[in-house]
C-alpha cells in the first residue's frame, strides 16, 4: 500500500483538502476510528456554510414567505427567491420561471410524471434505460398503469454504458413522447452522453427528461447546451439539506402541464366552482415551501461555486482514477462499470464476501460503504448480482481515504478465504 | 484492521462450509425466506412430524455470512424440538440481537449478539428463524 | 393603554414569559423596533433546540437513512424512525404504521386526495365547509376534474361557527365519502368539534378527515378519541422546521390506499413489468425523505411536551381573552368571527383602514401580523371581505405584546380619519 | 408610534378624499386592474385623442391607501400624456421604489419611494399605471 499512499499524496485528488475543515462531520470517530466516509452518492456531507445559513435563518430571519406584508417575511421571501436566481445560474436554466423546488429529485420526477404526463395519450411511450435509480422508472410504471402509455427500456452494454443504436432503435417508431434517462448512474457512475440523448430524441419528436441526481454535482451542468427539456437534481447530494430538489423545464412546458398539487400560493384565485391557477412556477409550488431548506441549498451552491467545477472535476477524476487502480489491486475484487464515460461512483464485488459483509467490516473500521441494489434492482438483474458493495466519492475524500479502503477489504478478503 | 466479534471462526466457517446445507430426500414441509431489501434468501427443508417435533433440517442459502451461519447453526440447534421450544429460542435470539446480552441457554447461537451494535444486520441472522416459525405456524394450521 | 397593562402583567398570559429566552429571534429589531411577532398562525418561530437538533445532526451524525449498513446511517435511520413513535404518541395514533411523512399539510391533504380520491366513484360527495384553507380545498375541486366527484360545502354561521344544521342535512342523501374539515379556522380562529364531526360522519357511512395545521399547536390532539379517519398537520406551526408534515390515518385505510408517489423505498421489489409495494407507511414515503427537517420536527414535539399542553392551552386562553378585551376598545375595530369556541387566530378589519395599511404600519414599529384573504377566498367572499388584518399568537406572546398592538392601531386609526 | 414617511399627508389625503374618483361621462376607454393577491382592484376610465394623447382620467379604486392614492396621483399626472411619456413616467416611478431614490422630474410621485423598504407594497402603488399602459397599449393594436 506504501506507495499507493505517496502517490496519493502527491496527485491531483489532494488539491481540495482544506475543504475538509469545512465539514464538522468527517471529525466524527465511528466504533473508535475516524470517520472515512465513503458514501456521498447517497447523500453528502453538510459544510458549515450550509449549517450556519440555516441557523442563522432561524436565529434571526425567518417568517414564511410570499404573502407577508411585514418586513420579516418580505427578506425570507427574498432570500428564497434568490435561491431560485441562483438555481437557474447553477442549471444554465433560460429563466428563473422554469425552476420549480420540489422536495427531492423523485419528487420532480413524480410531478412531471402526474402533470406532463396527465397529457399524454394511450400508446405513446416512455424510453427509459437499464441502469435507472427506481425513482426514474416506478413514477412512469404508475403512469403506465393510470393511462396506458408503453414504457420502453433500452439497455446498457456490458462495460456499462448506454446502448446508443438500441436507444436509436427504441426511437425509430416515432411513438416515443418523452425519453426519460440518468445523466450520471449511481451504480456504475456511467455518465450518459446527454446531449447525444438530447438530439435522438428531439429528432424523433421526443421531449428529454435526465436525472442528474448524481451528475450535478461533479460536472457544471447547462441545460441549455444539452438542449433538455426536463433536468431533475436533489439538494442533499448537492451538500445541501435534505427536503430540498429542483425540477428544471423549459418555460413553454411548464406552462402547458396542469398543477400537481393544489393548495395557497398556486392559485390566481379560488371559488367552490372554479379555481385558476398561478404563473409559472408557483403554479406547482402549494403550500408553504421548504423555506429553511431552500435558503440552505442557495449556501451549499454558492460553497460549490466558490470552489468551482474545474477544481471538483479534476479532483474527482484524479480520485477516481487513483481508485479504479488500488481498488484493482485488491485480490477477487471486480469493479462494475467501466464505461469510458465515468464519474466517482465505484460499485465492486469481492469473491466470497457478500456486499453486506464487506459494508459491515469497513463500518468496524471507521469506512462507510453502501451495499446493496441501490435502488437500480433492474439493472442489478441485468448484471447478474443480487447487490454490489460501492465507494463513492465528494470533494472531501482523500486519497489516502481511497488507500484505506483497499488495505482494508485485501484484509478482509483475507478473512473469508 | 478491527477484528470484528461479530464474524467470529464460528460464523466465518459455518458461512463457508455449512454443515446442513442442501436438501432432504423426503422433506415435508419447505418453506422460503426472502429479504425484498438486500435479496438474502433461504429455502428451508425439514421433516417434522406428527407431533410438531422436528426431525433434520436442512436449508439453501444465498446470502450473507451472518444469514448463512445464522441458517446452519439454526438446523443444528431445532433437530429434536416442537414448535413451542423453537419460538422460545426464537425469542432468546431476537432479545440477544437487540441487547447484546446473550440469556442464559442460547448457547452457539450467542455469537450474534454483537449484531445490537450493527442493527440493520439483525434481520439477516433472523431471516432464517421467521422463515421456520412461519412454516411451523402454517403446519399447525393445516 | 396603562391599566391593559397592568392587568396583562398579573394573568395567567405571563406564565410561559421564561420560554422567550428560548427563541433567538424574539431579540431581533425590525425597523429600529423589538420584533413584535404576531404571526404565528402563518408560521411559527423556532426554538434553539430545534435549530441546535438540525444543526447537530449535520455536524456529527448523518448519512442517508434506511439502506445504510453503517453506523452513522443506522444511526440516523433511527432517530428519524423514533420522531415516528414521538408523532404517533404526540397524536394519540394506534400505531406508528400510521404516521407518513409529508413535507406540509398541503402534500399531506394532496396524498389522500389522488390515493384515497383514485378510491372514489363519480357521484360520491366530499364535502368541505365554507371556512376551509386553500389547502383542503383545491385538492379536492383537482379530484373533482379528475374523477368526477362532487364537491358539497357545508356553511358557516355568522358568528363564524361551523353550521352543524347544515351538515347534517349535506349528510343525509349518504352520498358523502369523505369529510374534509379544519379543526381550526386560520382566519376566525373558530375550534371545531371534531368529534360530533365524526359521529355524524360516520353515521352517514362517510369518512372524516381534519386538517389540524391551526390546531395541533394549541390542543391536545387525538386521533383515536376523536374517532377521525385522517388528520393532518404541517411542522413550521408546531415550531418545528419547515418542509415536514404529516399526515396520520387509520391503519386499514392506508393499506388499501394505492402508493401516491412512485420511488426508491417505498417499494418492495421493482422490475420492469411490475413493482410490489413496501408495508405502510414506507409505500408512502417515496425517495430520500426531509430527514434532518424529521429529526427538527421531533425536537419541536419534545420541546412542546416538555411545557405541556395543559399550560399551552390556559397561556393561550388567557391571551386570546385579553386581546379579544383590548382589541374591541380599539374605535372601528371589528373582530371577525366570535365563534364560542376559538383559539388564539384574531382576524379584524378597521373602518376606514385597508388592513394591509394596517400591515405595513404595524410592522413600521415591529409588529407583525398578516393582511389579506389568508388562503381562505370562498370564506372571505361570505364574510364580503376582500381581506382581514390577523394577529396570531404562540406560546412565547406577551400580554404585552398585544397591548402594544392595541395601542399601536389606535394611532394608526387616529391618522387615517 | 414611528411616524412613516411612506404615509405622508399627500398620501393619506388622496386617498381620503380623491380628486380624480369616479366615472366620465364620455370616455373612449376603460381599464381594469386587479391585484389577485391582495384583491385590490382599479376601474380606469379615460378619455384618449386620436392622436393618443390623454385627456381626463377617472378612476374608481377599491384598496389600500397606496394604492389608491397612487390611482389619484396618477390621474392628475398623466392628463395631457401621451403613451411615450406615460411609460417614462411609469418607468422612472419603478426606480424610485426598486430604489428608494427618486430621478428628477418624478414630482409628487417621489412619495412612494419610501416603498423600497416595503417590498410587498410596491405592487399597490404600480397597479394603476400596469393597467393604464395596458389599456394605451392595447388602444395602439386596435
Ligand atoms: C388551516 C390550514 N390548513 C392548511 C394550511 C397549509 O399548511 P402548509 O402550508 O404548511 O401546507 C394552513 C397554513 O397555511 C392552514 O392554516
Ligand atoms: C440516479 C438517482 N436518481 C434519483 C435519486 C433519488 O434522489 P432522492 O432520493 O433525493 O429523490 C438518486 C438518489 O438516491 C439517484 O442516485
Amino acid at each position: 500500500m506504501m506507495d499507493q499512499m505517496v502517490t496519493g499524496k502527491t496527485d491531483a485528488g489532494n488539491s481540495l483538502r482544506h475543504v475538509r475543515a469545512d465539514f464538522p462531520i468527517l471529525s466524527q470517530k465511528v466504533h473508535g476510528k475516524d470517520l472515512v466516509f465513503l458514501d456521498s452518492a447517497a447523500s453528502a456531507q453538510k459544510p458549515r456554510q450550509v449549517i450556519d445559513s440555516m441557523a442563522d435563518t432561524m436565529r434571526t430571519q425567518y417568517a414564511n414567505i410570499h404573502r407577508g406584508l411585514y418586513w420579516m417575511s418580505e427578506r425570507t421571501t427574498e432570500a428564497y427567491e434568490a435561491v431560485r436566481d441562483q438555481v437557474a445560474a447553477f442549471l444554465g436554466a433560460g429563466a428563473r420561471e422554469e425552476i420549480v423546488f420540489t422536495r427531492n429529485s423523485t419528487e420532480a420526477i413524480n410531478l412531471v410524471a402526474h402533470s406532463y404526463g396527465s397529457l399524454l395519450r394511450p400508446g405513446q411511450v416512455v424510453l427509459v434505460s437499464e441502469m435507472e435509480h427506481h425513482a426514474n422508472l416506478v413514477p412512469w410504471q404508475m403512469l403506465r398503469e393510470r393511462m396506458g402509455i408503453e414504457l420502453r427500456v433500452t439497455p446498457v452494454t456490458d462495460d456499462g454504458a448506454l446502448d446508443m443504436d438500441a436507444l436509436g432503435r427504441n426511437l425509430s417508431d416515432g411513438r416515443v413522447a418523452l425519453v426519460a434517462i440518468t445523466h450520471m448512474s449511481n451504480v456504475l457512475g456511467t455518465i450518459t452522453d446527454a446531449r447525444a440523448i438530447s438530439d435522438m430524441a428531439h429528432a424523433a419528436g421526443a421531449k428529454v427528461l435526465f436525472d442528474g441526481s448524481q451528475l450535478a454535482v461533479h460536472r457544471r451542468v447547462n441545460v441549455r447546451e444539452l438542449d433538455a427539456d426536463f433536468y431533475v437534481v436533489t439538494g442533499h447530494k448537492l451538500y445541501g439539506p435534505t427536503g430540498i430538489g429542483v425540477l428544471w423545464a423549459r418555460r413553454e412546458i411548464l406552462e402547458e402541464m396542469p398543477p400537481f398539487l393544489g393548495g395557497g400560493d398556486m392559485i390566481a384565485s379560488v371559488s367552490f366552482e372554479r379555481s385558476t391557477w398561478a404563473h409559472v412556477p408557483h403554479k406547482f409550488e402549494a403550500g408553504t415551501p421548504a423555506i429553511i431548506e431552500t435558503i440552505g441549498l442557495g449556501a451549499a451552491l454558492s460553497y460549490i461555486e466558490s470552489i468551482g467545477f474545474d477544481r471538483i472535476g479534476a479532483h474527482e477524476d484524479a480520485l477516481t482514477a487513483h481508485a479504479l487502480k488500488v481498488l484493482g489491486q485488491v485480490s477477487g475484487l471486480k469493479v462494475v462499470g467501466t464505461a469510458p464515460q465515468r464519474g466517482g461512483v465505484i460499485s465492486f464485488t469481492m469473491a466470497d464476501v457478500h456486499p453486506h459483509d464487506i459494508a459491515t467490516l469497513l463500518d468496524r473500521n471507521g469506512i462507510a460503504v453502501r451495499a446493496g441494489h441501490h435502488c437500480a434492482e433492474p439493472l442489478m438483474r441485468r448484471l447478474g448480482l443480487s447487490a454490489t458493495a460501492r465507494a463513492s466519492f465528494g470533494i472531501y475524500t482523500t486519497p489516502e481515504e481511497i488507500d484505506m479502503l483497499a488495505a482494508t477489504l485485501e484484509q478482509i478478503r483475507g478473512f473469508f478465504v | 484492521m478491527a477484528q470484528d466479534d461479530l464474524y467470529r471462526t464460528v460464523v466465518l466457517e459455518r458461512a463457508k462450509t455449512p454443515r446442513h446445507a442442501g436438501k432432504l430426500d423426503i422433506a415435508s414441509l419447505h418453506a422460503q425466506g426472502v429479504n425484498p431489501l438486500c435479496g438474502d434468501r433461504v429455502n428451508l427443508h425439514a421433516q417434522v412430524d406428527t407431533h410438531g417435533r422436528i426431525g433434520q433440517v436442512r436449508h439453501e442459502t444465498r446470502g450473507c455470512a451472518i444469514c448463512a451461519a445464522s441458517a446452519d447453526l439454526m438446523a443444528e440447534r431445532v433437530m429434536g424440538q416442537d414448535t413451542a421450544q423453537v419460538k422460545r429460542i426464537h425469542a432468546a435470539l431476537a432479545t440477544a440481537v437487540e441487547t447484546g446480552e446473550a440469556p442464559d441457554g442460547l448457547g452457539e447461537l450467542s455469537v450474534f449478539a454483537p449484531l445490537h451494535r450493527h442493527r440493520s444486520r439483525i434481520r439477516c441472522a433472523m431471516l432464517p428463524w421467521s422463515a421456520l416459525i412461519d412454516m411451523l405456524n402454517d403446519d399447525k394450521d393445516r
